[in-house]
């Protein structure tokens, strides 16, 4: 089986490679050929290891393959780590991938960097397959800049667009701050477990429980809260939770191919699968536990509010991702480990969806992205229409859809859990369900309902977007739909990760529902009697009613809620303070230390500073060669009259 | 208080005064001839000291030639002397002050018990032949025959320093140079010249 | 290997191949440079066997060489590498081919004095390497300024002798405090063989008195945080030539330094004033990883950037004995150092290859001023390419060997306390902030003047060399053990040897 | 009797008077050497009167070196003066700065 595994992995790696390094040589169908023949690859065999492990029932595989450095000791290695765990994950990732990698001959059509943005997608997905598919810390960090590295290039593809490259220049910096605690974590790990391994490091985490390490003088704090809560830190970096989100909007400057790809299905839930890999850490302290919990909850709750003022159609789905992340977070932190990676999972299908729909519509609109020149396109783009709505369903949580399954077992899960702020994060869950209703469908009816806002020149070309940009949207829909029906038996509830997630007996949630679990439709049906769906529905209801029926009550929106009107615009004032003080801050900081650090104390006090005292020392001594005899001769004498009072005096 | 004090006092002052006068007097001519008499004096009272061949070595080299020296570069400088002399106060209170305390200093080195009368009272008399050139040759060419060599080359360097520094050779003057005579080569003197010879008319 | 007398030759080689390009003279430019060619790859083959030869197993010295030298005070030409000084005899030897290279059509003048002078400072500064005498090793250490002086202060920029003269008299006034702990150590053990004076029974207050002058005299060089400010200037107004080598080869002699000398000399000094060193390492990495974001001036940004990486080699070397003191083990402690060392190799290389990018855009617009470029990637796109996968390297990506040095020191710091590690790691936010802010202002954007419009790629030759920098940066992210798995002896060695307390 | 202090005395009255005069009189170089030339009188009376009081005639062979040393000194000194004369036009010491530093 190593040949396969290797095979996925530098399948994407080799296609990336030949259209990336000949990018100017090859023609463009080489190299979407090549790049696609790749991921196609690479998809087929992690199906054939999806059903070899899960089918097949396969032993968990854990080899590693190269030594990439010995110090000591510690063996620094890339290898492979296959469980059902990653073998759903490596299948998500490279099926995503693939739909994104067609749906892109279409949208880039018309783009001269048309190679080098195969190359990217491919080398991405190369990324994130080692990342999913590493065994040992250090590869996954390889994997986890090398994922932020290609977002970088991405997102700042369109390198003559200032927002653009300001854009990944901040996703980057951000995407570090959140790599600095990761590797803090990392350095944590080798520290306590001498092994970067995941097997030697889960193995010894037992024994591990009880100790403590002092970073406070005085505060004793437990060992696995620091390590975890460090390893989050670089989840949410990776994973646009609350302080560390602000660049996942600002990302949307890149193509939308890779807002699909990227910053919807894959990369920012690397930061849920490496806490969901590290649940026998997180299993061993409360504290870091109930802090995924809190800031899962946040975010899913506040990132909601934002979504409903925005007005560019990537950025309300974007923040929709930024609130689902907290949904995945807060599953995290009820240890429902599996619930977060199932709805992680049928995410993926229905964030992908909605992200190429808006992307067909941009491409019908002439890439115009502002929503409020567009409306009623349901006539004009009748498929991208159908699939946009199944996935906005998907995405609210309509029971029988699969959003619906993943989302409502996270909220029972919360309810369950007794994790400390677990109360705060289930309220949050529930109103973000009416929240995540509601913009979904103020998008809906502004988008494909009611009469065109846009200029009659656009109108006049508006077609149905080209088969290869539909396709994919119909390939994505119908998982959309069906995959959390099949799915959610044998994932939540028929121990379907157990191998690789551990959750201790007396926080199992997922555990005691499957008590009141009696089969898929079962759960749909006691869906309806839940709050969750009639929250959802007075959601779209409430969205309808603004939006279609009394638009005015929308206009008037901006006097009556102003503060908090303008609050939201802002985005809380995370974009200002992060460029206030971050920003301008480390710079002006680097000013003052350049001015009066370097140049003024160092070079102005002690360089040139010892020089002129030299040059003023020697001016005094200057005048005493007066030219003049006698002050010589005067010299000689108080010489004369120094030595002989010396041999007096003694 | 023995003839022999009285001598020594008399001349003491008077070396005293001229030295004085000396630094003192405004023309360099009298300075120079006040200096001379200083030397006069030192010598008579080294011939108290019972040394005879170094005062009259005095009073004929020294006296005699640099003394003579000086009168001679004083005249042949015509010297201004009025310039010379303004400085002269407003240096004075300082030289005072500092000449004091040199010999306030010396007089206490000088005058303290170690010179006292009793370390070096007794002073025997030289016995009637003694003679004080015959003790100084005995004396120079055998110890100290190397400081004596090198006194020799010091007075050397000096004359052919003084002699170089003043030497001018004033322009104009025709002289041989034997060294450039003798290079001379026949061939660029004396050239054969082939000349056809024609009838007498 | 033969005991043909591979050091030696790798040392005199190129200072005499340097003079016969000076007898060649400047008025055949072509066929100086094509000598100054052949020369430092001869030397570069040369100092191959070296690594090819080089026995791994075993800490002590190999390829020595001992002749007496001047008998009367013992002094002895004594020559000799181990873990520690052959990889970076290795650097020096191929970064010399590449700035030969870098130098072919840009310098017009003096051709041949230019090619001299960086064969001769090639040779000298293998020398300071495998020197073991003291006295030997002073005096490559000396003559190394001399060549580095020229080269700054006649092929310079406008403020050239301003520079060049604080440069000398920095280095210089560190050198000469080293001199005087040599020489109390030679009155000590009286012989001049370092390896000596390894262990030489030292007093703990003789001990803090070496290791203060060892520390001024290298602290110069590396540089460390106060005595940093000549190298910003050094590079700035150095020739491209003479800023890779300064910043490729020269600060690593600082880093050598501490482990050929300060460590394991006096190692209970060491272990008394790791402190002071520390904070120096993380204040340089800090403090100047914000000055370095607003820098202005492209090489200064990077001189900057080159101290805080430099931040790093003292780090991992002294984070040695708080290991000990906070785990009470000594695990992790070979790692810290072992990153110390990778680290300044790959710096060497980075550092090389980012001064040779702002040289290839000086040589076209003959500014370095970051405002006067903006959209270089429209009109130099392979260029640009090099530029962001060296700029990520300095940031430090994994994958690049940028990395495997400060990942190793953050790992081992850690161990030593949290506060260490945490202040360390702020190098991934700086070093990516002002790296890759300057890539976008200089590389990203619209083109930003007609002078950036009217810049033609990168040309054959300009390719090679950042293509061979860029194969190595790269190979060494990927595949480190190579460089790695030569100094693991060396580095127990010198861990066991600092651990056991001399007084 | 004369002892040997008084000769000390007046030996040392000699010196400090050279010495003032080397320095009150600020412009005439020739006072100076002739002060100079008072000063190793001084220093020949010394030698004389140890030598005489002591009994051994070495001090009088060192006054024989002096005497030469005095000489040749002089001879230099006045050269120096000729020769500056007859450069400046004038040995007055105020005008003789070019030395200034």
């Amino acid at each position: 089986m190593e040949q396969v595994y290797l095979a996925i992995v530098l399948a994407p790696l080799l296609g990336a490679a030949i259209s990336g390094l000949f990018c100017r040589v090859i023609a463009r169908s080489v190299a979407h050929w090549v790049t696609i023949i790749g991921v196609a690859v690479s998809f087929l065999l992690s199906l054939v290891v999806l059903n070899h492990h899960v089918v097949g029932g396969a032993p968990t595989y854990n080899e590693s393959l190269y030594t990439w450095m010995e110090v000591e000791g510690v063996r620094m290695e890339i290898g492979f780590l296959v469980d059902h765990l990653t073998a759903v994950m490596i299948s998500v990732v490279t099926f995503v991938s693939l739909m994104v990698h067609i749906y892109t001959i279409g949208y880039m059509h018309d783009d001269d960097g048309y190679n080098r943005f195969f190359s990217y997608i491919s080398l991405f997905t190369f990324s994130m397959l080692m990342l999913v598919m590493a065994n040992n810390f250090l590869q996954l960090f390889f994997g986890w800049e090398a994922v932020g590295l290609v977002s970088y290039l991405l997102i700042g593809f369109w390198y003559k667009k200032p927002t653009a490259i300001y854009a990944n220049l901040k996703a980057f910096l951000v995407n570090r701050v959140g790599d600095f605690g990761f590797l803090l974590g990392i350095a944590a790990v080798l520290m306590y477990f001498n092994s970067l391994d995941y097997a030697d490091v889960f193995k010894a985490a037992p024994l591990m429980a009880g100790l403590t390490m002092q970073i406070w003088p005085g505060a004793d704090w437990l060992v696995m809260s620091v390590i975890c809560i460090l390893l989050f830190v670089g989840a949410m970096g990776k994973s646009a939770q609350v302080p560390l989100h602000v660049w996942l909007p600002d990302s949307m400057e890149g193509p939308t191919p890779i807002s699909a790809l990227i910053h919807a299905a894959t990369m920012v839930t690397a930061g849920i699968f490496m806490v969901a890999r590290m649940s026998p850490l997180f299993e061993y302290s409360e504290t870091a536990l109930s802090v995924v919990l809190v800031i899962g909850a946040i975010t899913a709750l506040f990132m909601g509010f934002l979504g409903i003022v925005q007005n560019d159609i990537k950025r309300v789905v974007a923040y929709s991702t930024l609130s689902q992340l907290g949904y995945m977070t807060v599953a995290l932190g009820a240890s429902a480990y599996s619930a977060a990676i199932f709805h992680l999972m049928t995410h993926a299908f229905f964030k992908a969806l909605l992200f190429l729909g808006a992307g067909s519509v941009i491409i019908a609109m002439h890439h115009e992205q502002d929503i409020r020149k567009m409306g009623g396109l349901r006539k004009y783009l009748p498929i991208t229409w159908i699939t946009f709505l199944v996935g906005t369903l998907a995405l609210i949580g309509t029971p029988f859809f699969s959003g619906f399954y993943s989302k409502d077992s996270i909220i029972e899960a919360v309810h369950m859990s007794h994790t400390p702020g677990a109360g705060f994060a289930y309220f949050c869950v529930i109103l973000g369900v009416f929240v995540t209703a509601f913009y979904s469908f103020r998008l809906y009816f502004l988008v494909f309902h009611g009469e065109g806002r846009m200029d009659d020149e656009t109108r006049a070309h508006l077609h149905e977007t080209p088969p290869v940009v539909t396709v994919p949207l119909i390939l994505l829909a119908i998982p959309s739909v069906f995959i959390g029906y099949f799915t959610i038996e044998p994932m939540l509830f028929g121990g379907f990760l157990s191998d690789a997630i551990q959750v201790a007996p007396d926080r199992d949630v997922l555990d005691y529902l499957s008590h009141h679990f009696h089969g898929a439709a079962g759960f749909a049906l006691h869906g309806f009697t839940g709050p969750a769906f009639w929250l959802a529905l007075s959601g779209s209801v409430a969205a309808w009613f603004i939006y279609m029926k009394r638009p005015d009550i929308a206009d008037q929106a901006e006097e009556r809620a102003g503060g908090l009107y303008r609050l939201l615009l802002n985005k809380y004032g995370f974009d200002d303070f992060n460029q206030i003080v971050f920003a301008d801050g480390s710079r002006k900081l680097g000013g003052l230390l350049a001015r009066f650090g370097d140049a003024g104390l160092i070079d102005g006090v002690m360089v040139n500073g010892s020089a002129k005292a030299v040059g003023w020392f020697a001016s005094i001594a200057r005048n005493v060669q007066s030219g003049y005899l006698y002050h010589y001769a005067f010299a000689m004498i108080l010489g004369l009259l120094g030595l002989l009072s010396w041999l007096v005096i003694q | 208080m023995g003839f022999e004090k009285f001598l020594f006092y008399l001349f003491a002052a008077i070396l005293v005064f001229a030295a004085l006068r000396v630094i003192t007097v405004r023309n360099p001519v009298h300075a120079a001839l006040f200096l001379v008499l200083a030397f006069f004096n030192s010598a008579v009272l080294w011939l108290l000291l019972e040394a005879e061949f170094l005062a009259i070595v005095l009073v004929l080299v020294y006296v005699g030639a640099v003394m003579v020296l000086f009168l001679f570069v004083v005249m042949m400088l015509d010297v201004n002397v009025a310039p010379m002399r303004e400085g002269f106060i407003h240096y004075l209170p300082v030289g005072i002050v500092i000449g004091l305390i040199m010999v306030l200093e010396m007089g206490l080195v000088v005058g303290s018990d170690f010179f006292d009368a009793d370390h070096f009272a007794a002073v025997a008399a030289h016995p009637a032949d003694f003679s004080d050139t015959k003790e100084l040759g005995g004396l120079l060419y055998t110890q100290y025959v190397l400081p004596f060599e090198l006194a020799a080359v010091i007075l050397l360097v000096a004359i052919v320093a003084a002699i170089s520094l003043t030497l001018r050779r004033r322009p104009g003057t025709k002289h041989q140079a034997p060294a450039q005579q003798v290079l001379v080569r026949s061939q660029d003197r004396v050239r054969l010249v082939q000349v056809d010879s024609e009838e007498k008319q | 290997m033969s005991e043909l007398p591979l050091l030696s030759l790798v040392i005199w080689g190129p200072i005499l191949i340097g003079l016969g390009v000076l007898f060649v003279g400047d008025e055949n430019p072509t066929g100086a440079r094509r000598l100054a060619l052949v020369g430092s790859a001869l030397t570069f083959v040369l100092s191959i066997p070296l690594y090819t030869a080089f026995d791994a197993s075993t800490a002590d010295m190999q390829f020595q060489e001992l002749l007496p030298w001047i008998s009367t005070f013992n002094v002895n030409y004594h020559l000799g590498i181990d873990g520690f000084s052959m990889p970076l005899i290795l650097l020096t030897s191929f970064m010399t081919v590449v700035v030969v290279i870098a130098g072919w059509e840009v310098i017009q003048t003096r051709v041949s004095q230019y090619m001299a002078a960086f064969l001769i400072m090639e040779g000298l500064m293998i020398g300071v390497f495998a020197a073991l005498d003291a006295v030997l090793f002073y005096v490559f250490f000396e003559g190394m300024l001399i060549p580095m002086f020229l080269i700054i202060g006649i092929w310079g920029g406008p403020r050239r002798v301003y520079a060049t003269i604080k440069f000398f008299l920095y280095t210089f006034m560190g050198s000469v405090f080293m001199l005087v702990a040599l020489l109390y150590l030679y009155s000590g053990a009286d012989s001049f063989s370092i390896l000596a004076y390894h262990d030489l029974p030292l007093t703990l207050r003789e001990q803090t008195l070496l290791f203060l002058a060892f520390l001024l005299g290298f602290a110069v060089k590396v540089p460390m945080w106060p005595v940093h400010t000549w190298l910003p200037d050094a590079h700035v107004e150095a020739p491209t030539g003479g800023s890779v080598i300064l910043a490729a080869i020269t600060l690593k002699i600082g880093g050598y330094g501490f482990v050929r000398f300060a460590l394991p000399i006096t190692p209970d000094a060491s272990a008394a004033l790791d402190w002071l060193v520390i904070s120096l390492s993380l204040i340089a990495v800090v403090y100047i990883g914000l000055v370095a974001l607003v820098q202005q001036d492209l090489k200064k940004l990077i001189a900057y950037s080159s101290i805080a990486h430099m931040g790093f080699v003292t780090l991992g070397f002294f984070v040695v004995f708080s290991i000990q003191r906070h785990t009470g083990g000594l695990q992790g402690a070979a790692m810290g150092i072992e990153g110390g060392m990778v680290q300044m190799i790959s710096h060497g290389f980075i550092s090389g290859a980012l001064f040779l990018c702002v040289g290839v855009l000086y040589d076209r617009m003959h500014t370095r001023e970051i405002k006067a470029y903006g959209g270089v990637v429209n009109t130099m796109p392979i260029f640009a390419a090099f530029m962001v996968l060296f700029a990520m390297a300095n940031a430090g990506l994994p994958g690049t060997s940028g990395f495997i040095g400060e990942f190793m020191v953050i790992l081992s710091s850690f161990k030593a306390s949290f506060w260490i590690a945490f202040l360390a790691a702020f190098t991934l936010i700086l070093g990516a902030a002002y790296s890759l802010w300057m890539v976008k202002r200089v590389v990203f954007g619209e083109v930003a003047n007609e002078g950036v419009a009217k810049l033609e790629d990168i040309n054959r030759r300009e390719f090679a060399m950042l293509g061979v920098l860029a194969i190595v940066v790269v190979l060494f992210g990927v595949w480190p053990d190579p460089l790695v798995s030569v100094m693991h002896t060396s580095v127990d060695n010198l861990v066991q040897h600092i651990s056991v307390s001399k007084l | 009797m004369i002892t040997l202090a008084d000769y000390l005395v007046l030996s040392a009255i000699l010196f400090c008077l050279s010495v003032a005069g080397i320095f009150i009189n600020r412009k005439n170089v020739l006072i100076l050497l002739m002060s100079i030339e008072l000063m190793l009188l001084a220093v020949n009376f010394n030698f004389i009167a140890f030598a005489r009081y002591l009994d051994d005639t070495a001090g009088e062979v060192f006054v024989f070196f002096v005497l030469t040393v005095a000489a040749a000194e002089a001879a230099i000194g006045l050269a120096i003066l000729v020769v500056l004369f007859r450069n400046r036009g004038t040995i007055n010491v105020t005008d003789l700065d070019t030395m200034k530093g």
